[in-house]
């Protein structure tokens, strides 16, 4: 039943990512003021989204983990962040990636680019905790712990560019201010859906990989302990 | 409640008394933090004007760096005869040792931050005394927003190998918020750039919305990390 | 009631199930001594009485209160592997410390007194770090017995200590079982824990084999527990 | 000698093994490396012209900060179950463990520094690839003074404690001729400046002339120090 | 030629003698049970032995040899309070490396041969992490005894073990003793030690108060040697 849950998300998911990059390739303008690269950004955004929409979920899986301390909240824990880590990675190199293009540079140290970096460190540091801890409930326990803590970060990665006192670079919003034509609303939200469906994949596989891993992992236990 | 603040000024005092005892992390990360200030003065050469533009973060990197020193050892100080399950099987609430320990690592660093403060100014030719109220006030926020958000992952890396590695990893992006407040305040303070003071109203609230934050969710949530 | 009640306690690390629904009364005023072989989980039920980890199922009552109230931690005192005192505090530093968290009346007074029953007042002011070993265990016994404990779990108390360290801890032990306080603790030695145990359990993988009160058998034949009732090799 | 070699290598080699199975430590230091690249250049904010002019002690403070973390590791690898005491009391010689912790101490270093580097230029926008074969060079000559220097002292602070606080103290001073040269050939090598380029040679002689003391004396030395 | 002649070896710890003249011999094939109270001096003592530490003053030699060269050393197994494996490297590849420390013409075949000796063999290739208590012990016992040691130095080798642990590490023992080895251990489990031994020392302050082979009244009485040659309270 999972596994075909799974399949059926990962082809829908690359169904509608590539309906929606023929359309974006294809039929779409260009951007009156930045040409062909404006396209990146139906990667960009969709990636910061997805990435912010499974930060949350991992925050609620790990409340949940320890509350109820069942394992199978861990695993959806870390699943969902290291799916959000990619999409994080994603944002930052599309990201870097048009910087380039508009404003000559990689990389500018203005609030919005640092600290989505620094959610990506710090998410990523989580991933890198985990193997270091050796006994699962601890592992868990801590992992859960840290999860919460890094979540403070995503709100500011958010407010970063609607704050009002703090001069950023980085474009200001176009969802909510309606700056965004309306031929490319279409696609945007496509691209949405299409990172998400394939997240979702994602996580239901790197789920189901966790919990045979973590019954592995007490078989080995067992054989080692005569 | 009472007997939760008496447990935690016990653990504090017991924290700071050990300290001052065998002055061992006291001196070590003091005269880590004087090192680190050389080292800066040898590797960046660097004119008085843009010295100045950078002061605040040179001071908040080494205070950080220096911090990260002393909350590390904040709990792994329980673990040499395993105090640590003492501590967590006596009555006191989780919270109550969080606090004693938060409190014993706030002075800790204040003390090292005060004595290389003048050190600072000597050795990059700053005037730092020119609003010592306001310039204690963000020292007071910063530090506690390190001493909170630092013991708090003393408390998670205890057990882990690496701790000395993996606790910087994770204490630094998380302290951005609060660096970024106290990074623009003490330079606007140092260089009394009219612009800069104006909007350190604003930095300063940023601190302390984030030492509320941090605070209080570490008080709630320490007890579930303490027993596993 | 029970001084301890132990109902179905399941502890997980990861999917290992260190302890498989162990179950354990043990009756006020007794002195339990845990038999297992290495691993059979009696530090994890240890710890979880004490109330140092938390068991994945199963409940746990002391003195006939929930584990984890302020109140019956108060009335237990635990000896695990660790000594448990501070190194640059002085001995009476750490039994004053231990009993202002323990929110006693008269802190100074009561560690006096302890210090007095294990004989270190002599050396009250001197720091943990220069005892020796023998000493370090005396001021961990007066630490684990600071608050006239109900109830004492003890892991592996007599492990390394020399003749005259065990005669101490062995007085204090008699002295508290005669003030009525109940006695848990692990051993390996099953001779030496035969002479003070009234009772016996035996953890086999992580559920209690076998439980019951000490009887002459078991004192001549130190092997004849495992024979009979632990699982073959 | 034959037999030293043989035992230097298998340490080595299990030291490399070991922290490329677990895989922690890497990506622990690297990341860590990562993270006070941020915090530096977020605390540093500063315009390209000046970014220029620091680069090199950037490059060599975020180095230096890594290394001594991982060579911190070195000797502490040793101590759960006591390892350390079946290394000494084998018929290997000192020097033997000493050379094989080394060589491994140093292509981690070698692997988290060419790993950040790319990293490096991409936030402070700078071309670093201009002269790959002398950097190249400097990097070697700088991390195997890093390595022989901070193993050596992670053998003598293994066994007392704070020896995460000791080895920062003691290395960062010890090691400031060493950095003082990478630094200056590395600002050369970036910034491009004729004069500074000229004077490259000397700085490299002073770090050679480092390594060979630094390493034969430890070499010599650490029989000592090992056994107590 | 005796196995070990430590003569007056002194060991100041700052200004604290830990041995204080301490003087040995062990006739090769013996067995000795060194015994002595807590901070008598005794993993002192065998860490000097064992090259770990150098003493004071005095002179050590193992199997004729000066105690420091690496003929000696080669010689020599020891196994210490730790167990001196590493917990990320897998059972074979933890003695593969300690036979190419000691230079062994095979390493990965002496390996093999080990595990089979402690029963092993099943498990060769899981990480020393994922051991229990008594496999990582058994692991512990087939370094210490992998290159057929002349000389084993064994400090507290049945703490905390189980009934199978022990009978496997007795085991090994016994077969040691048959093909000629000479074993030293230190214990404070005065009546499991007499079973084994030949001979006993007994260590009082960092001297030795008595040497000899082992006689019938210290089977029957283990408290014998401390009350006739052991200091008073
Ligand atoms: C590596 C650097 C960059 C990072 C880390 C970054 C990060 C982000 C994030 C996290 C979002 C979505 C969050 C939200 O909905 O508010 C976002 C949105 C956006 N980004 Fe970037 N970005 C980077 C560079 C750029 C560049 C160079 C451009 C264009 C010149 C750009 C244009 C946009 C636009 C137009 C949006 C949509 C804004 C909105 O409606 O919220 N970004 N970026
Ligand atoms: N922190 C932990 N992480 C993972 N597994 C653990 C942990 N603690 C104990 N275990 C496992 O749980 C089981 C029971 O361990 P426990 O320490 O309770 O045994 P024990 O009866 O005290 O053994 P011993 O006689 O060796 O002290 C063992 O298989 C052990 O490996
Ligand atoms: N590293 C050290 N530093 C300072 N003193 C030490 C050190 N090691 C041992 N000592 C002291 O030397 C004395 C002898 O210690 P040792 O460990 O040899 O005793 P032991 O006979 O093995 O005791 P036990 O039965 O408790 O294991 C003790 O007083 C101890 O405090
Ligand atoms: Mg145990
Ligand atoms: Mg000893």
């Amino acid at each position: 039943m999972r596994e075909k849950l799974t399949y059926a998300l990962g082809i829908l998911g690359t169904l509608v990512m590539l309906f929606n990059l023929n359309t974006i390739f294809g039929d779409l303008p260009d951007e009156a003021m930045q040409g062909t690269i404006f396209r990146i950004i139906f990667i960009h955004v969709p990636a910061a989204i997805n990435a912010d929409i499974f930060l949350f979920a991992a925050l609620c899986a790990s409340v949940a983990f320890l509350a109820k301390k069942n394992f199978l909240y861990d695993s959806i824990s870390v699943a969902c962040i290291e799916v959000a880590t990619m999409l994080l990675l994603l944002n930052l190199v599309t990201g870097s990636i048009w910087g380039r293009n508009q404003w000559g540079i990689w990389w500018a140290w203005d609030l919005r680019m640092t600290s989505q970096l620094m959610c990506f460190l710090l998410y990523l540091g989580y991933l890198l905790v985990r193997p270091a801890i050796a006994e699962p409930t601890q592992r868990a326990t801590m992992s859960a712990f840290i999860s919460i803590f890094a979540f403070a970060d995503v709100p500011l990665v958010l407010m970063a560019i609607r704050l009002p006192n703090v001069k950023t670079q980085h474009p200001g919003p176009v969802l909510e201010t309606g700056n965004l034509a309306p031929v490319y609303q279409g696609p945007f939200a496509l691209g949405i859906l299409a990172l998400f469906l394939l997240g979702t994949a994602l996580v239901l596989v790197r789920l189901h990989q966790e919990t045979s891993r973590r019954e592995i992992d007490s078989l080995r236990r067992e054989l080692h302990s005569f | 409640m009472r007997a939760g603040f008496a447990a935690a000024f016990a653990i504090a005092r017991k924290d700071l008394q050990t300290e001052l005892r065998t002055r061992e992390s006291l001196t070590a990360s003091l005269s880590f933090s004087l090192v680190i200030l050389v080292l800066f003065s040898f590797a960046f050469d660097l004119g008085r004007e843009e010295l100045y533009a950078i002061s605040g973060g040179l001071l908040w990197l080494v205070y950080s760096f220096a911090g990260a020193l002393i909350v590390n050892r904040s709990f792994a100080r329980e673990l040499p005869n395993d105090c640590l399950d003492v501590l967590v099987s006596s009555p006191a609430p989780g919270w109550a040792i969080f606090l004693g320990k938060t409190v014993a690592a706030f002075f800790l660093l204040l003390i090292v931050e005060l004595v290389s403060l003048p050190f600072f100014g000597l050795f990059y030719n700053i005037s730092w005394w020119q609003s010592p109220g306001t310039l204690l006030l963000v020292i007071f926020l910063a530090t506690w927003g390190i001493a909170v958000v630092g013991v708090a992952f003393s408390a998670v890396t205890v057990n882990i190998r690496l701790r000395e590695l993996m606790l910087p990893v994770l204490l630094y992006p998380m302290l951005i918020p609060l660096l970024l407040g106290a990074i623009g305040t003490t330079t606007a303070l140092f260089t009394r750039d009219p612009e800069a003071l104006k909007s350190m109203g604003s930095s300063i609230q940023l601190m302390i919305v984030f030492n509320l934050i941090y605070t209080s969710l570490s008080l709630y949530i320490v007890e579930f990390i303490l027993i596993v | 009631m029970h001084a301890v009640e132990a109902e179905n306690v399941w502890k997980y690390f990861g999917d290992y199930p260190a302890l498989r629904g162990a179950s354990l009364q043990v009756n006020k005023g007794a002195c339990l001594a845990l038999l297992g072989r290495n691993g059979a989980g009696k530090t994890t039920l240890l710890r979880i009485l004490a109330n140092l980890s938390r068991p994945g199922k199963g409940e746990v009552r002391l003195l006939g209160l929930a584990s984890h109230t302020p109140e019956a931690r108060r009335r237990i005192g635990y000896l695990g592997h660790g000594i448990g005192v501070y190194d640059d505090l002085s001995a009476v530093e750490n039994l004053i410390l231990f009993g202002q968290l323990l929110n006693l009346d008269n802190p100074r007074e009561t560690a006096l007194n302890a210090l007095e029953r294990v004989g270190l007042s002599r050396v009250k002011d001197g720091l943990a770090r220069e005892f020796s070993r023998g000493m370090r265990q005396r001021l961990a016994v007066a630490r684990a017995f600071l608050h006239d404990p109900e109830l004492l779990i003890l892991d592996e108390p007599f492990t390394s200590l020399d003749d005259r360290a065990v005669a101490v801890l062995q007085k204090l032990l008699q002295d508290a079982q005669s003030r009525g306080a109940t006695i848990i603790m692990s051993t390996h030695q099953i001779r030496e824990a035969m002479e003070l145990a009234t009772d016996v359990a035996l953890l086999e993988r992580g559920k209690v084999a076998f439980a019951g009160p000490q009887t002459v058998v078991m004192l001549a034949d130190p092997g004849w527990l495992y024979r009979n009732h632990g699982a073959p090799e």
